[in-house]
């Protein structure tokens, strides 16, 4: 079970640590995949990824298809 | 899963993009998919993409008080509404994604 | 079906643009059938400060702030964040409380739907 | 003086209550005041304080591109032009603000 | 002589001190009124520093009026 | 009257939005009947990287640096914010010049106009 998605823009915004539970997940859309966190439970939008030519490995990228799964599974949304 | 996206940042924005890509993922995956436009959103109703997603199956609604500000007049597939409308919409989605 | 839910607003970026006044706008649309709590964390707690909108072409905010405070929304501000930018609030007639991060971390955590701004 | 205003960030920006306010300020100095719309800007064509700046004798131009792009269609006061116009007017102007 | 008119618009994105000259004036407008620079030579912008209820040595603020004075006399503009 | 002029273009935030597109243009435009110099600061050395626009919405720039290239316009990219993120550089099939701070400084203060991005 999912609690809660974070949807997170800009890494400079990043949520302070002590917000994200354990069964948090969070997603980095827009310019925050040009940074990745030091958290375990994160995903990055591949569309967002390649676009801007970053490299994230394969298994930490996720497709719009998948965020829409991702949230469908979770509790709520939260965007950052 | 009754999905409502609100956009209120301009359209030539990342906002804008990550709107229209969720909104058409969650149409693909069979979802009940609602957009609503504020603020300087209401500028993405004359984007051919938002028309694009309407007939896909989209339901788009506006605030009509910022449409009106920003002398927007949306087309018949766009359904004008007001904040408490979106208040509406807000307690029978299952999930929100707030973008501005 | 519509139904009333417990719905937390989240204002982090300063005010002095449209954002707060929009956001303001969609909390008290949404006070009438919902539940509001409005919180103000990071440069969103200037909105709380007197500062004078109409001077850089935005409308006056005190009319949502007055309308969530008689719909009995919550008026949540971060501690850190006024604490870290020295603030004082202008007393806009309606409880303001502070509340340090972990508290607005479990008051998000209950929410059933987040919307930030 | 001659002062180029460029503005392409959207309307309802700080932006844009920055461009109005110096445009004014330079017309109330006597100073030949241009101001220049493009990307996002060219929404600012619909705003009353665009228009009243005209009237108080600021030449006000657009990037025709991005008004098609945006579906924009400006009034008569404002005057089509493009990145190559813009040129021109670099070339003539004293002093350039570029907001965006 | 002033060489060279910086408009700071977010404090932020101050530019390297070595980019300003002597014979430079700062004027911070918009959000740059948040927080005032450790150099001498800036003015902010009386109507954003207003705006945002910021207090600020009134010597150190200045019109729009000022702002195209100080322009009309600078060699050139930099918006930051 | 219009003269030639030496016009730095400076384009500091990243490109993964509008900004890029439209101060390229404005600068392909501005190379007719001026001389250009076109600086990547910041963030906005990540415009020179192998990235792609049409994924997020956005038309291609490879145009407007090609053109650039034609009209003679110097492009430079910073030194340390090249160091700083660790990038690599597209083949544009146009020369880019690193240069440090310092040196861009130079160039900044002996232009006439500065247009930043």
């Amino acid at each position: 079970m999912v609690n809660t998605v974070w949807i997170i823009k800009r890494m400079a915004d990043f949520p302070e640590l002590e917000l994200i539970d354990e069964e948090d997940i969070i997603i980095l859309i827009q310019d925050a995949v040009l940074r990745t966190p030091s958290l375990d439970n994160w995903y990055a939008c591949e569309e967002d990824t390649v676009a801007r030519g970053v490299k994230i490995s394969q298994d930490k990228l996720v497709s719009y298809a998948d965020i829409i799964d991702i949230i469908e599974k979770a509790n709520k949304v939260v965007v950052w | 899963m009754k999905l409502l996206i609100v956009l209120a940042s301009n359209p030539y924005s990342h906002d804008f993009n990550t709107a229209i890509k969720l909104a058409r993922a969650g149409i693909e995956r069979n979802h009940n998919v609602s957009m609503f436009f504020m603020a300087n959103g209401v500028y993405s109703l004359v984007r051919e993409e938002i028309k694009n997603l309407a007939e896909l199956g989209v339901k788009v609604y506006y605030c009509a008080h910022n449409a009106n500000q920003r002398r927007i007049s949306p087309e018949s597939w766009a359904e004008s509404s007001s904040m408490y409308g979106l208040s509406k919409l807000v307690g029978e989605a299952d999930k929100v994604i707030m973008l501005d | 079906m519509a139904k009333k839910k417990d719905i937390v607003f989240i204002l982090k970026s300063n005010p002095f643009s449209w954002k707060a006044f929009e956001a303001l706008r969609q909390a008290v649309g949404a006070s009438i059938e919902h539940n509001i709590t409005f919180i103000f964390m990071k440069d969103g707690v200037y909105t709380l400060t007197d500062w004078k909108p109409q001077l850089i072409g935005i409308d006056p905010i005190d009319k949502s702030i007055e309308s969530l405070g008689m719909m009995n929304a919550s008026i949540i501000a971060e501690k850190e964040a006024v604490r870290e930018r020295g603030i004082l609030f202008k007393d806009w007639g309606v409880e303001i409380q502070i509340k340090d991060k972990e508290e607005i971390c479990d008051i998000i955590k209950d929410a059933e739907v987040v919307i930030t701004w």
